[in-house]
């Protein structure tokens, strides 16, 4: 499709690149635009004025600003998985073939149905919906509320996973600026020629501000050639970097800031490999906020009309983008700056109808223009704005002295003055200042190192700017430690600025504080008759200031009014609080490369690719994954697999990778002093050669973690925990040894990752470690006893340790090796172990066998059991001080009827357990006064061809043979099981010990 | 936030995971039920500048008594746990 | 790819019998390391070197030992042990801080294994062998820092980690310890040392951070 | 003033003009039955209850700012009553009933609106500790429904099945859970209250206390001078251990910081409340359409209601682990509020140690949903010298006894729970 021309181009000026033509589909039909455009300077271009719906009465809405503060131009940008809804036409950069969309309107932006809420609109004032709705009380969620969410929102967002690539990255610089506009460059000039280390943050995709729309003269210079030879001057020094398309947008504690770059979205996509957006954190020593000031509206009835433009969007659009919002415009300005419009449109041959200037005053210059010029100067202000979805075509206007004029305009541009943009400088915290002689909040109470120079700062004049930019800037990076010379500081004369404060023109008809919340000054002067006076009220009950665009061309407006309504002061008014980010930055730019898998870092156990090959089905625990159990070909499920391995383990012999443990070596002279102390049993006293189960409990009482640890030398203890826990026990170890007991010599090292370790069970595990061990080694009971330790050499050459410990229950050894031998140790096991039909087995199987053998894990360690929950009580040293000793005294903790650890049977064989089910007494009525316990472990046992598992039951040890009641209402399962004792497998301990 | 670690220097709030309140002691073995309740569970829970503990687990693991403006955030001075670098001890 | 390097410093042939089994090392990255050029194509930006078979011990000094210890190494390797977050190279060997009190003997050839070392530091440190638990991987190429600086929140600028700097910090939540190892030409080299299970899972994310600027992959049995 | 679609359409009729204050604002008294200190929704909902069920009408508010300004106005807007351990469970569903019925019993629509809350499981661990609790909310009598893979394909197709780090699973949901409109329930309270006669007195600070010689204590000393009371309650998230020290109290409490986030509005997307299992994630979306999501604490003590970067990141990457299509959905908001983490994750109801204070603090990041159980019991406690039984289990010297109630199972460490 041809696109149309661009009939509100002019033919030469301004920063487009003419040879370089763009086209682009705005709501289907097909245009063109320009590089250097954004979809909004293409779309004025092109003479398009309605760009989209209001949130609440569907009212059209066109292009208000020319940046980031834009409330109503909001689209939605790209398609189908790419699809960004919310999107400011005044910020997107044009690119070849964008597409983009109106949003919040059915069936089209020209006729949209909703707009029928404008009729409703007597109703649907601020807060309206607190008072109604209510009757009958289910009519909320069916019918009201859904209605409403309908209506509400704006854009749709995507609904398949976005595709683009994010990443975060961290830098580092003496000093930070927001912003490139004079204010900016003059800072980044001096702290850069000082030696400073500097990151100039530009959020448009060229860096210049103001100097890019406004022009001036700087050193003589036009603004352009100034610009130009500043820009590079900043390259030619080395630690200075620019960043386009980057808005800072927080600044978080000791110097951290948050910047967004938008690194590919003037792109159809990014490339390849390339992100779309980055996160950066940028640390600086201090951060110079050089982001000027936002131009304000002034509220009047229609100021919302398409076609009402803020005063320097207009110049932005002439000036820089060569693009006429109007043909014949009108300026309603209270300050001198708004006259530069004027200055512009003529100079690009538009017609002015009028202006209407709320002051006094005005300037011998304007009013010599004004009659050379041919258009009238009416004193007053524009009370109503008449037009609709097509634009503006007349204005009222009240004229000082009481009488009313018309004027006939396509366009209205409108000045209330400027107000600094505060956001950065106000994000901890710090309240703004009143300044009566701009009309307007300063920073105020800063974040430390921060400094706001230039407009940002209440400093308008083009000098101003440049000296209060330059001088931060050389402040900044002395502060810095740099010394160097900031050199000479670019001048440039001041405009005058003279403004008569002018916040609301009383009409007839709508006026608009918050354009796209809809909220108007009626709604303002409702909520302050209910009370709502307070700011924060104020935006709560009103939603002034919520919208995406955080208020900022609204809200200094909306409390002012508020102020008059209530008969206060602005200052004593005051602002809300201001909260960052400063624009909205998409989530996927704050998660970056943490998506999807890469969520979180993946550890892999030594044997884990063996594994695969094996075809082990993985299980995620914290971080790892390990094979949960290997199927065989044939095997119909896995409670098919995970009973052979079991099966063969017990029967012969089988291997599980145990390296997921926290290993930690626990060295020094004081090491069995310091293990007491953290243990509840005793471990000064084991001996060299000898391992130990242990158990840990927290301060206050209750277990921790448990583990076998090992005394390996003298001064050398190896102590294992829990995967779940390893690094928290690292810490906690450390805090103990660091803190707590700094006079202990002791030295602790994670050696987790050194060996791979595995558990080789069943009674033929000897025989299977004669293979593949030196023959010199004793590995018989006398040699080796249950509960030994020893380094061996392994046949073939490497050394090993063997731990005699059984976590199965059968006789079982742990094997470890440096951990690039274990997919050897691994692969040797099943050829040494061929003869003997060596099982590989998963976390399944060991947790089937551990069920068996009664022994407590995860479930049970749940950080509310006590040692005696979990039968371990006597393991409680009475002749040492140690962690938690004393808390687990307490009453409660020691109480009678606490829930303890039991195993528990089926009453009917077949019937299979699931964990989670509540224990209730036989013939009870399940309630909350006879809830007992609940089953923490079940499996499935091979060995006693039934499930079994087990559970913290009320006084569970003393009841054994008790049959209770497994109540399961989320499963709808009810049955009964005995109470046994939970050690269902060699409750003697003579397989593991044979 | 940054912490200055005394052995690292300056870094991310990421490698360090705080603990709490560094001005509780640990009662003596014989100090009775109602010191170590008082320690395990009672706080100051200060406004203003409080001593913590810190540990620099994403770096050199050294535990760190960090001083900290709990209303700002402001860290005013870092110093190693009793035990962090106490092999310097009769150095 | 080779994986049959037998590391001196943990597997002593002490003469045993016939050597039925094979004890083969295998790098963690043995599977994810796929050697060539990956990503952006033109000019590699990057190059990720993964350094194989090395011996690397934890030496920590006891109570009041550091003294001892510091005397300890100078004798053995003829420079002083760092003390603050430094390396210090010698001809065979590299000592690089780990912590206060501590730092690691990272070598090949077998002179400064565990064995080796302990008895040398025997009355004053601890020792703990993590020849194993690591992996080593270099990095270098124009947009080296660049690339790290996704995966680095410290400050690595020339003049503030100048070459021999060490760092003990995180990456991707990971602990890892990075040294600046000597330039290679006008290009930095970084030398990180990374925990052994998380090193696939890291070397991906690396690798997804380097794409754009063009990859090339290898390993490499010396140390830089 | 009766709020319904006729007298909004009544006021229609003259542009509004003939609405009053919600609340009156009251000028302190000399002296009040009971003042209770914070105007956020624990303490006006007390005073309403106070008034409305125990006939305490002579009753003050005091807030230091203007109210609802605490945390009350700082969460994220849930309600449910899916726990697991007794104490808690109970408690809970009282709250729960209340809200179901809050908005005619206050004459102020709340937006209560019952959509949901899922809490998604990862593991068979967390299906079992999901079973247990569900269980126990069905012994409870509260309705709890355990989902299959296959049942959330259903409901909420859109989550990260087929490139997950940690698959989903499964989810415990209750679909009684929801979210309300907070804001709304700290003025719906104050308006139904000062229809009662409660005085809601704002930008009034409490500064200390006065007592007399046995030390009871007998009123407040306030920045707008002294009041005396027969009884005073605090509900003061967030300053607790501040207030209580004007007493001389040490509590069981630290303070910590929670944010919170808010995109753009955006058309419905996400249909109830979901939490990650896996990760620091929950979300839901407000019926203005912006998706309303938080996680984690920042961990560290702070009084200054603003995080940093980690924690938000951590968020949004679980976000992004877990609803990938959010990712063009831009975060709007950041804010932070300023939780009493108490020990044990449980909050604390009871009279203090001294003579007429009582205590209601230790909420943790829960208090939202607990508003109208929190006013409901505290009225209680204080208008009858008595614990109301849905609230027994919460008392302050339950850590010295070790009857503690510990959800996480994560002991006395706050930032924890």
């Amino acid at each position: 499709m041809m696109a149309a021309a661009q009939t509100h181009r002019l033919t030469s000026g301004g920063l487009v690149d003419r040879s370089a033509p763009l086209s682009f589909r705005f709501d289907g039909q097909t245009f063109s635009g320009f590089k250097g455009d954004t979809l909004a300077s293409a779309l004025v271009a092109n003479g398009v004025k309605l760009v989209g719906r209001s949130f609440k009465y569907h009212r059209p809405r066109g292009i208000l600003t020319a940046g980031s503060e834009e409330p109503n131009a909001l689209v939605e940008l790209r398609s189908g998985a790419r699809r960004e809804p919310n999107t400011k036409a005044t910020t997107a950069e044009l690119y070849e073939g964008l597409e983009a969309a109106s949003q919040n309107r059915w069936p089209s932006l020209n006729f949209d149905v909703m707009s029928v809420n404008q009729l409703f609109a007597p109703i649907f004032v601020a807060g309206f919906y607190y008072k109604t709705f209510m009757w009958p009380a289910k009519f909320w969620e069916a019918i009201y509320e859904p209605a409403i969410r309908r209506a509400a929102g704006l854009g749709r967002a995507a609904v398949a996973s976005d595709p683009d690539l994010y990443d975060k990255a961290w830098a580092h610089c003496d000093v930070v600026i927001a912003g490139s506009g004079p204010a900016g460059l003059a800072a980044a000039l001096a702290a850069g020629r000082s030696g400073a280390r500097v990151i100039l943050c530009e959020e448009d995709f060229v860096p210049g501000g103001r100097l890019l729309a406004d022009g001036g003269t700087i050193d003589g210079l036009p603004a352009a050639e100034w610009l130009a030879r500043t820009l590079a001057e900043l390259a030619s020094l080395p630690d200075v970097r620019i960043m386009t398309r980057t808005t800072l947008f927080g600044v978080y504690d000791g110097g951290t800031y948050g910047a967004i770059e938008r690194v590919n979205d003037h792109l159809p996509s990014p490339p390849e490999h390339e992100v779309r957006q980055r996160l950066w954190r940028i640390v600086a020593k201090r951060c110079v906020v050089a982001a000027g000031a936002l131009e304000r509206p002034i509220v009047f009835a229609g100021n919302d009309t398409p076609g009402v433009m803020m005063a320097s969007a207009m110049r932005s659009y002439i000036g820089r983008y060569a693009a006429t919002p109007a043909k014949r415009i009108a300026l309603f300005t209270n300050n001198e700056d708004g006259w530069r419009t004027v200055e512009t449109a003529l100079g690009a041959g538009l017609q002015v109808a009028a202006v209407i200037d709320a002051r006094a005053e005005i300037s011998p210059a304007h009013r010599s223009l004004a009659s050379k010029s041919g258009f009238p100067v009416l004193h007053g202000s524009v009370s109503s704005v008449d037009g609709g979805k097509a634009g503006v075509r007349t204005l009222s206007v009240s004229l000082t002295g009481g009488s009313r004029a018309e004027v006939e305009a396509d366009g209205l541009a409108v000045s209330g003055g400027w107000n600094p943009t505060v956001g950065l400088t106000s994000y901890h915290r710090g309240r703004p200042k009143w300044r009566d002689d701009i009309a307007a909040f300063v920073p105020d109470g800063a974040p430390p190192g921060m400094v706001a120079a230039g407009a940002a700062n209440g400093a308008f004049g083009l000098g101003a700017c440049l000296r209060e930019g330059f001088e931060a800037g050389a402040a900044a990076a002395r502060d810095a430690g740099r010394s160097g010379s900031a050199g000479s500081m670019p001048v440039a004369d001041d405009e005058a600025y003279s403004l008569t404060p002018l916040w609301h023109v009383a009409g007839k008809g709508k006026a608009f504080v918050d354009q796209q919340h809809d909220v108007t000054a009626s709604d303002i002067e409702l909520a302050q008759r209910e009370g709502f006076e307070s700011v924060e009220h104020l935006k709560r009950y009103t939603t002034l200031g919520m919208a995406t665009d955080q208020g900022k061309t609204s809200n200094v407006a909306g409390l002012a009014i508020m102020a008059a309504v209530a008969g206060r002061s602005i200052p004593e008014t005051g602002t809300t609080i201001y909260r960052p980010p400063y624009v909205p930055v998409a989530i996927g730019a704050f998660a970056g490369h943490h998506r999807d898998e890469n969520f979180h870092a993946t550890r892999l156990t030594p044997s884990h690719h063996w594994a695969a090959e094996q075809g082990a089905i993985f299980v995620d625990t914290g971080l790892w994954k390990r094979a949960q159990w290997y199927p065989r070909a044939g095997e119909k499920d896995w409670l098919e697999s995970v009973t052979r391995e079991v099966k063969a383990v017990r029967s012969g012999v089988g291997f599980c990778d145990v390296s997921t443990l926290g290993k930690i070596d626990v060295h020094g002279p004081d090491a069995g002093a310091f293990l007491d102390r953290v243990y509840i049993n005793t471990f000064s006293n084991l001996a060299v050669g000898k391992a130990r189960y242990g158990l840990m409990l927290r301060e206050d009482g209750f277990v921790y973690d448990d583990g076998t640890t090992s005394r390996l030398a003298e001064d050398h203890y190896f102590l294992t925990t829990t995967t779940a826990k390893a690094g928290l026990v690292m810490q906690h170890l450390e805090f103990c040894r660091q803190v707590l007991f700094p006079e202990l010599d002791v030295q602790l090292t994670s050696v987790s990752d050194q060996w791979a370790q595995f558990s080789i069970a069943g009674p033929k595990t000897r025989d299977l470690l004669k293979e593949i061990v030196d023959p010199a080694e004793d590995l018989s009971n006398e040699g080796f006893p249950f509960m030994g330790v020893r380094e061996v050499s392994l046949r073939g050459g490497i050394k090993a340790r063997l731990f005699r410990i059984s976590f199965s229950g059968e006789m079982a050894f742990e094997i470890s090796v440096p951990a690039r031998h274990g997919e050897a140790l691994v692969r040797n096991l099943m050829i040494a172990g061929a003869p003997f039909g060596v099982t590989p087995y998963g976390t399944e199987t060991l947790g089937v066998m551990r069920i068996e053998k009664g022994h407590v894990a995860g479930p049970e360690l749940s950080g509310t059991t006590t040692a005696a929950d979990l039968g371990l009580g006597k393991m409680m040293s009475t002749k040492k001080d140690f962690i938690g000793r004393v808390m687990a005294g307490r009453e409660a903790l020691v109480a009678a009827n606490r829930q303890v650890v039991v195993g528990i049977k089926p009453t009917d064989r077949a019937r299979r357990l699931r964990s989670g089910a509540h224990i209730i007494p036989k013939g009870l009525t399940p309630g909350p006064d006879n809830d007992q316990g609940y089953i923490t472990s079940v499996c499935f046992s091979p060995t006693l061809d039934q499930w079994i598992g087990l559970a913290l039951v009320e006084r569970g040890r003393e009841r054994i043979g008790e049959i209770v009641h497994a109540h399961d209402p989320l499963r709808g399962e009810d049955y009964d099981v005995e109470l046994c004792n939970p050690v269902f497998y060699d409750p003697d301990g003579g397989r593991q010990r044979g | 936030m940054r912490i200055t670690c005394p052995f690292c220097g300056e870094r991310e709030l990421g490698e360090f995971t705080y603990l709490g309140d560094a001005k509780p002691v640990r009662p003596a073995a014989d100090a009775g039920e109602d010191a170590v309740y008082d320690y395990v569970y009672l706080r100051d829970n200060i406004a203003g500048v409080m001593s913590e503990n810190w540990y620099h687990g994403g770096g050199c693991r050294a535990w760190l008594k960090v001083t900290r403006n709990t209303l700002t955030h402001e860290i005013s001075a870092v110093e190693p746990a009793a035990g962090a670098g106490a092999a310097k001890v009769g150095a | 790819m080779s994986n049959s390097a037998i590391p001196s410093s943990t597997i002593r042939m002490e003469g045993v019998s016939v050597a039925e089994f094979s004890w083969e090392v295998r790098s963690p990255l043995d599977r994810a390391l796929v050697a060539g050029r990956h990503g952006a194509h033109g000019d590699a930006g990057v190059s990720l070197t993964e350094i194989r078979n090395f011996d690397l011990v934890q030496v920590m000094a006891r109570r009041g030992k550091t003294s001892e210890m510091a005397k300890v190494a100078k004798a053995r390797f003829g420079v002083t042990a760092p003390v603050t977050p430094q390396t210090a190279p010698t001809a065979d060997a590299t000592l690089i801080w780990s912590g206060p009190d501590q730092f690691f003997v990272l070598s090949k050839g077998g002179k400064h294994t565990m064995v080796a070392l302990g008895q040398a530091f025997a009355s004053c440190a601890s020792l703990s062998d993590q020849s194993h638990a690591r992996v080593l991987i270099s990095i270098s190429g124009a947009k080296a820092r660049t690339m790290l600086a996704k995966l680095s929140s410290i400050d690595l600028h020339p003049a503030v980690l100048g070459v021999g700097a060490a760092a003990a910090t995180s990456m991707d939540h990971t602990s890892v310890t990075l040294w600046r190892g000597g330039d290679r030409g006008e290009q930095a080299v970084f030398n990180l040392l990374v925990f052994a299970t998380f090193a696939e899972s890291l070397w991906h994310t690396m690798l997804d951070s380097a794409a754009e600027y063009g990859v090339t992959i290898g390993h490499s049995g010396e140390l830089t | 003033m009766k709020y319904s679609i006729f007298s909004l359409a009544r006021a229609a009729l003259s542009g509004h003009k003939t609405w009053q204050r919600t609340w009156r604002d009251a000028s302190p008294k000399d002296r009040y039955d009971v003042v209770i200190i914070g105007g956020g929704g624990h303490g006006l909902a007390t005073a309403w209850f106070l008034a409305s069920e125990y006939g305490i009408k002579n009753v003050a508010v005091l807030e230091k700012g203007w109210i609802g300004s605490g945390n009350a106005g700082r969460n994220t807007t849930i309600i449910r009553s899916n726990y697991g351990l007794p104490g808690n469970t109970g408690f809970y569903e009282l709250s729960m009933k209340l809200w179901e019925r809050m908005e005619q019993d206050l004459n102020y629509n709340a937006m209560v609106s019952q959509r949901g809350v899922l809490n998604l499981y990862h593991s068979d661990a967390q299906r079992d500790a999901y079973a247990r609790r569900g269980n126990t909310m069905r012994i409870n009598g509260i309705d709890a429904e355990l989902l299959d893979q296959a049942a959330l394909k259903k409901m909420l197709p859109f989550l990260n099945f087929d490139h997950a780090r940690f698959p989903v699973q499964g989810g415990l949901l209750q679909r009684r859970g929801g979210t309300a409109r907070h804001d709304a329930v700290v003025w719906g309270y104050a308006h139904a209250a000062s229809e009662l006669g409660v005085d809601i007195i704002q930008n009034c600070e409490v500064t200390g206390f006065t007592r007399d010689a046995n030390g009871k204590v007998t009123g407040v000393e306030t920045s707008r001078g002294k009041i005396g009371a027969g009884k005073v309650g605090m509900a003061v998230a967030g300053s607790s251990s501040r207030v209580a020290a004007m007493a001389g109290l040490r509590l069981p409490i630290e303070s910590h910081v929670l944010q919170a986030f808010v995109s753009e509005a955006i058309k419905p997307l996400i249909p109830g409340v979901m939490t990650f299992g896996a990760g620091h994630f929950y979300v839901s979306q407000s019926d203005k359409g912006g998706l309303v999501f938080g996680g984690d604490i920042d961990g560290y003590n702070s009084y200054a209601q603003r995080g940093n970067l980690p924690v938000m990141e951590d968020v949004c990457e679980g976000g992004m682990a877990i609803i990938p299509m959010i990712g063009r959905v831009r975060l709007l908001r950041q804010w932070g509020g300023i939780m009493d983490m108490s020990m044990d994750g449980t909050p604390i109801i009871d009279k203090s140690p001294v003579d007429g204070l009582y205590l209601n603090a230790g909420w943790c990041y829960g208090g939202f949903k607990a508003t109208p159980g929190s006013g409901l019991v505290f009225a209680h406690l204080i208008a009858r010298d008595e614990t109301h039984k849905e609230a027994a289990r919460f008392r302050l010297d339950r850590f010295r006894t070790g009857a503690v109630i510990d959800e996480k199972g994560q002991g006395a460490q706050p930032n924890l729970h």
